[in-house]
């Protein structure tokens, strides 16, 4: 029972199988490497992107244990990501675009350095 | 206030000031008031003997009211001077009204290149007038000028129009004003460019339609005298 | 608030580090979503050999969870053995990594080439050097892990492991993927 | 509890030598001393850096005593390492680190900080980071010139900055310095959270703790996307990458974005602390309960959230969309809600109050007066549309010395001297120290109420010669008038320094408990030994329970136990 007294403070032991979590992961890991080769962009976005997200939902959920940690925890990651989200939202409107109110970027799109132009 | 120290030139600059004044008298009255209430609080509650300080903790609505009701007065004023600040910022920067000529201005360190119309009025043609550190315009015309940099990041700010507007190297930024007085001006750098930043000091030249004319019938016959000097050549190769 | 003081200290640590790769990452997003021709310089990057990064990382982190599991049950030598395939898996990770860069670079693809590239070796770069000071740490705790010593210590710096797999679930994506 | 057991065997039982005791020493008080007298030692760079430049602007192009004539590059250098080293290298080590490290365990009632080998690797880490501040100064082309904000192209490039080795190490520096306030800020937030006293409640904690904590906070969720943007500018500068270089393809705003990003967070980061070491002075000799000390919590709290959400009015005419800078005044102007709400009640204290004015409250009092002017002027400047003519204007500059000078230094006095006999068990010199107080003071506000005139007459930013400008000529009698008011200001430091030196060795013994406040720092002994407390401090009421109906003593200290109302404070310790 010693071992306890390093366990969670709330004292339950959690019996998730994580040999399973991990061929879940692995599965979702050949689709999204799978699902680009259809060259479909709404295809590709969901495969890469939102298998990320459920993935990196998994890791986070199962392996880092916010599952069973303080819920308080998982706000504080939260806000975290809230505050780089509305970071890049208040960005976006000069960095992503082109051109907006009054003002354009004058680059053209250098030409891709195949091979690269560092020799 | 600026209009203290600084003629108004542009149409927008009465404006500026006047949201300046507003500002002022907002939050000066309540600077003001705060401040003397502070003062005479601290007059009236300093220690004296046989004077045992109050136990206010503050935590019940009818205290809370003291410092509640104000700052539901500071939320009213700042909606306030919000929307003359938006109002002032949007004839500024937003909606501009339609241009009657344009005028370039290319920013490098360290030194201002204006790009004029010229006698034909259109940017982009042969008889442009380029001149290094003085801008010259018509009262009473309504310019877009488009902001370049060539290397960092500079300021185009011209403090009797009350404008100001970085010249980001990699993008052209539009703006306009519309001189209201004739004179001559001083134009700054205002955004700290290197070690001349100090040094990059512009004139700004406001002349009536007729001298205007005069004076592009003389720099139009200069042009092609100075065309080949090596500023004038350097952004030239770049200007567009 | 009710958590032990190591596995506090290690949420603020995966907090602020979570604001450094947003800052990155985020940056990254924009100029990709501007860069049109960034899709040709990604078809360059290996996907197979991102995916079975992702793999090693992902195996990673289920032995770090193991080693983890190991621990509560009051087994350390069993954890300090999990932790040490962990060390491996990022020792793998890094090995891969090396040969793809040193192909990469050899083919004229260095960091200067363009943008994609120059977020591609600091991105991937700045999550590589976590995945050092991760392994380093891990030997340590594995290492009084292995007395029975210090046990939470397993869970703490599985915590952060399994951030630094996160991180790269995301950049496997953005870098390689999508083209 | 049983690491601080084992600290305690650890550390009890050897007599240290001079190096493991004072330079290497895990103690979170001596490295609070650390921090304290770096920062102090490089507020002497910072000062003297902006006698230099101010003395240039008075007297352009004469020779300036100990400095020689100054040009347009050593010009930009000062400036800029007299921006970065007053708010990197003063401000967050004295107010954060410094008052941090001394007073949470302290404050909390518990030994040491929970980690204390990362608090000293946190020290050694800042120490280095100012170090290669410092070297920047010798290396080829020197200090870095592009101001504090090191704006890319001309931070990037050193073809257009001269300085190669300069604006890396300053970026070097920079960044170091932001990891050594990330471990430190870890060690206050968990130190604050599983560190406290029996009996201490979140709500018992004193607000100087709550608002370090929260600055921690707001410094963790805000420096990272500078970090990032620190290893992208130092990779533009030395390994040829152009993330912020447009012929790339890159973007020089959004080093901008990414800077005010945690720029404009910085400010709150600083002030919280500030505000307080203010809160504890002001309840102490005002001998009052503070005005709705949840209010106060609440309102930092919302102070720090929103400041996340107003960094770009930094940048309304860098070239941003309009239409966002629209939208981040609506956001700046909210700003002033909650933190005028947090002046009204810090003047509400005062009320019904028994006002002493030793030097501590004369900080005090002085800060809430001076922060006013800083506050009230920046609604010109949050407001998008009277910024377009203030910014960059020594408007600008003036106003945020009037929100920085009393948060770096007026509040530092405040605390120094407050604090003074729990640090060093002796007292200050109360006259020295109240004519230092009414010299700075005076001498402050004839520096900056002229620069704001000067910036409204459209004097710029970061021109080190205004002979050039002919329209500006009148205001040098209004510049020249600022000089004198630094010069003096600067010899009124002296007194301070001999005063502070002084009375650590000669000055009046202080018992543990001074101020007869009530707080727990001082049931300690001063200065507190090893381990801080005798006995451990056990947590009874709220930290500013002064002038209790009903009892005898108008204090009444967070950790006596309530069935013995009469006993005084030092009996206990």
């Amino acid at each position: 029972m010693a071992e306890h007294a390093t366990a969670h403070a709330h004292g339950e032991t959690h019996h998730t199988n994580y040999v399973k979590i991990w061929a879940i992961l692995l599965v979702l890991l050949v689709v999204s490497v799978v699902g680009p080769e259809f060259g479909i962009r709404t295809v590709t976005l969901i495969t890469a992107f939102g298998v990320a997200i459920v993935k990196a939902w998994m890791v986070a959920h199962y392996f880092m244990h916010l599952n069973i940690e303080k819920k308080w925890v998982v706000y504080i990651m939260v806000i975290m990501l809230a505050f780089m989200l509305a970071m890049v939202g208040g960005i976006s409107p000069d960095v992503l675009k082109h051109d907006g109110h009054n003002w354009e970027k004058l680059w053209e799109e250098p030409a891709p350095g195949a091979g690269g132009g560092a020799h | 206030m600026p209009y203290w120290y600084l003629q108004q030139a542009s149409t927008f600059a009465g404006d500026v000031d006047n949201l300046v004044l507003l500002i002022t008298v907002i939050v000066g009255f309540w600077f003001l008031a705060a401040e003397f209430i502070f003062f005479w609080l601290i007059w009236r509650f300093r220690a004296r003997d046989g004077h045992k300080a109050a136990y206010v903790a503050g935590e019940t609505k009818r205290e809370k009211r003291w410092v509640s009701y104000p700052h539901y007065a500071v939320l009213a004023f700042d909606i306030l001077i919000l929307i003359f600040a938006l109002r002032v910022w949007n004839d500024i920067k937003i909606s501009a009204p339609p241009a009657e000529e344009r005028i370039r201005v290319i920013a490098q360190q360290w030194a201002w290149t204006f790009v004029h119309a010229g006698p034909d009025g259109v940017l982009d043609t042969a008889d442009d007038i380029r001149t290094v550190d003085d801008m010259h315009v018509e009262l009473d015309k309504t310019y877009h000028f488009e902001l370049h940099s060539r290397d960092v990041v500079h300021s185009f700010s011209v403090p009797v129009f009350r404008l100001k507007q970085d010249a980001v190297p990699g993008r052209a930024i539009l703006g306009w004003f519309r001189p209201t007085r004739t004179g001559e001006f001083d134009i700054q750098c205002a955004e700290i460019c290197g070690i001349g930043h100090g040094l990059m000091p512009a004139r700004l030249i406001v002349r009536t339609p007729e001298e205007h004319r005069a004076w592009m019938a003389e720099a139009s016959g200069m042009a092609s005298a100075t065309a080949g000097t090596g500023l004038v050549a350097r952004v030239e190769g770049e200007g567009q | 608030m009710g958590l032990p003081t190591g596995r506090l200290a290690v949420w603020w640590v995966v907090a602020s580090e979570i604001v450094i790769f947003g800052g990155i990452l985020g940056s990254y997003v924009m100029f990709r979503l501007s860069h049109d021709s960034w899709a040709e310089q990604a078809a360059v990057t290996n996907t197979l050999a991102g995916a079975f990064n992702t793999f090693v990382l992902l195996t990673s982190s289920l032995t770090a969870v193991l080693a983890h599991q190991a621990a509560e049950r009051g087994d350390g030598p069993r954890a300090a053995r999990l932790l040490h395939f962990t060390v491996l898996g990022g020792l793998t990770f890094l090995i891969v990594k090396a040969f793809e860069w040193t192909y990469e670079i050899s083919h004229g693809y260095t960091i200067g080439s363009n943008l994609f590239w120059s977020f591609y070796y600091v991105a991937a770069g700045l999550h590589g050097l976590h995945v050092i000071v991760g392994m380093i740490i891990m030997l340590f705790v594995a290492r009084t892990a292995k007395r029975n010593e210090e046990l939470h210590r397993v869970e703490n710096i599985g915590i952060y492991w399994h951030f630094v797999d996160l991180v790269w679930i995301f950049l496997f994506p953005l870098l390689y993927i999508a083209k | 509890m049983s690491a601080h057991a084992a600290s305690h065997a650890e550390h009890g039982h050897h007599e240290q030598g001079f190096v493991r005791k004072y330079l290497l020493s895990t103690d979170h008080k001596v490295i609070g001393l650390q921090y304290l007298f770096t920062g102090m030692l490089m507020a002497l760079i910072g000062g003297f850096t902006v006698y230099v430049f101010r003395m240039q602007l008075a007297f352009p192009g004469e020779e300036v005593p100990l400095w020689g004539r100054v040009t347009a590059a050593q010009y930009n250098a000062l400036v800029t390492t007299h921006g970065s080293v007053m708010i990197f290298w003063v401000a967050m080590p004295v107010l954060i680190a410094a008052f941090g490290n001394f007073l949470i365990p302290l404050m909390l009632g518990c030994d040491d900080m929970v980690f204390p080998r990362l608090n000293r690797l946190s020290y050694q880490l800042f120490l280095l980071s100012a170090l290669i501040l410092i070297a920047s100064f010798f290396v080829p082309g020197g200090p870095f010139g592009g101001a504090w904000t090191a704006y890319p192209p001309l931070s990037a490039d050193p073809a257009y900055n001269a300085t190669p080795w300069g604006a890396t190490l300053w970026l070097i520096a920079v960044a170091l310095e932001f990891v050594a306030f990330l471990l430190g800020g870890i060690n206050f937030i968990t130190t604050a959270m599983n560190s406290r006293a029996p009996g201490m409640k979140m709500f018992d904690v004193p607000i100087v703790i709550w608002m370090i904590v929260l600055a921690s906070l707001v410094f963790m969720a805000s420096v990272g996307p500078l970090i990032a943007g620190a290893i992208m500018l130092l990779f533009d500068q030395r390994f040829g990458t152009g993330f912020f270089n447009p012929a790339t393809g890159g973007d020089p705003v959004l080093w901008q974005h990414l800077f005010w990003f945690f720029g404009h967070p910085e400010v709150y980061v600083v002030l919280l602390p500030a505000l307080g070491i203010v809160a504890e002075v002001m309840t102490t000799f005002s001998r009052k309960k503070l005005f709705a000390y949840r209010t106060v919590i609440f309102t930092a709290i919302a102070t720090s959230i929103i400041s996340f959400f107003v960094w770009a009015h930094h940048q309304f005419v860098a070239g941003i969309d309009p239409r966002m800078a629209g939208l981040f005044t609506v956001t700046t102007l909210i700003i002033s809600v909650p933190i005028a709400e947090m002046m009204f009640i810090y003047i509400a204290t005062l009320y019904g109050g028994s006002i002493r004015f030793t030097t501590p409250m004369l900080w005090a009092l002085a800060f809430i007066a001076e922060f006013l002017i800083g506050g009230v002027t920046g609604i010109y400047l949050g407001a998008a549309g009277s910024d377009v003519y203030f910014h960059d204007t020594y408007f600008v500059l003036a106003h945020f010395h009037y929100t920085f000078f009393p948060i770096a230094f007026i509040a530092t006095f405040a605390g120094l001297t407050y604090w003074f006999p729990k640090m060093f068990g002796r007292m200050m010199d109360e006259r020295l120290g109240k004519i230092h107080f009414w010299g700075t003071i005076i001498a402050f506000n004839v520096i900056f109420i002229p620069l704001f005139l000067t910036g409204a007459g459209g004097d710029h930013r970061r021109i080190f010669d205004y002979s050039l400008f002919p329209e500006l000529a009148g205001l040098q009698g209004l510049r020249v008038l600022a000089t004198i008011g630094l010069l003096v200001l600067i010899a009124f430091q002296p007194i301070f320094i001999y005063n502070f030196i002084n009375s650590m060795f000669r000055g009046k013994v202080a018992g543990a408990n001074p101020w007869r406040a009530n707080t727990l720092e001082w049931a300690a002994p001063s200065p507190p030994p090893h381990g801080n407390f005798p006995e451990m401090p056990v947590v009874y009421r709220g930290p500013y329970e002064y002038s209790v109906e009903g009892r005898d003593e108008d204090y009444w200290p967070q950790h006596v136990p309530p069935d013995d109302p009469k006993r005084p404070a030092e009996q206990v310790a």
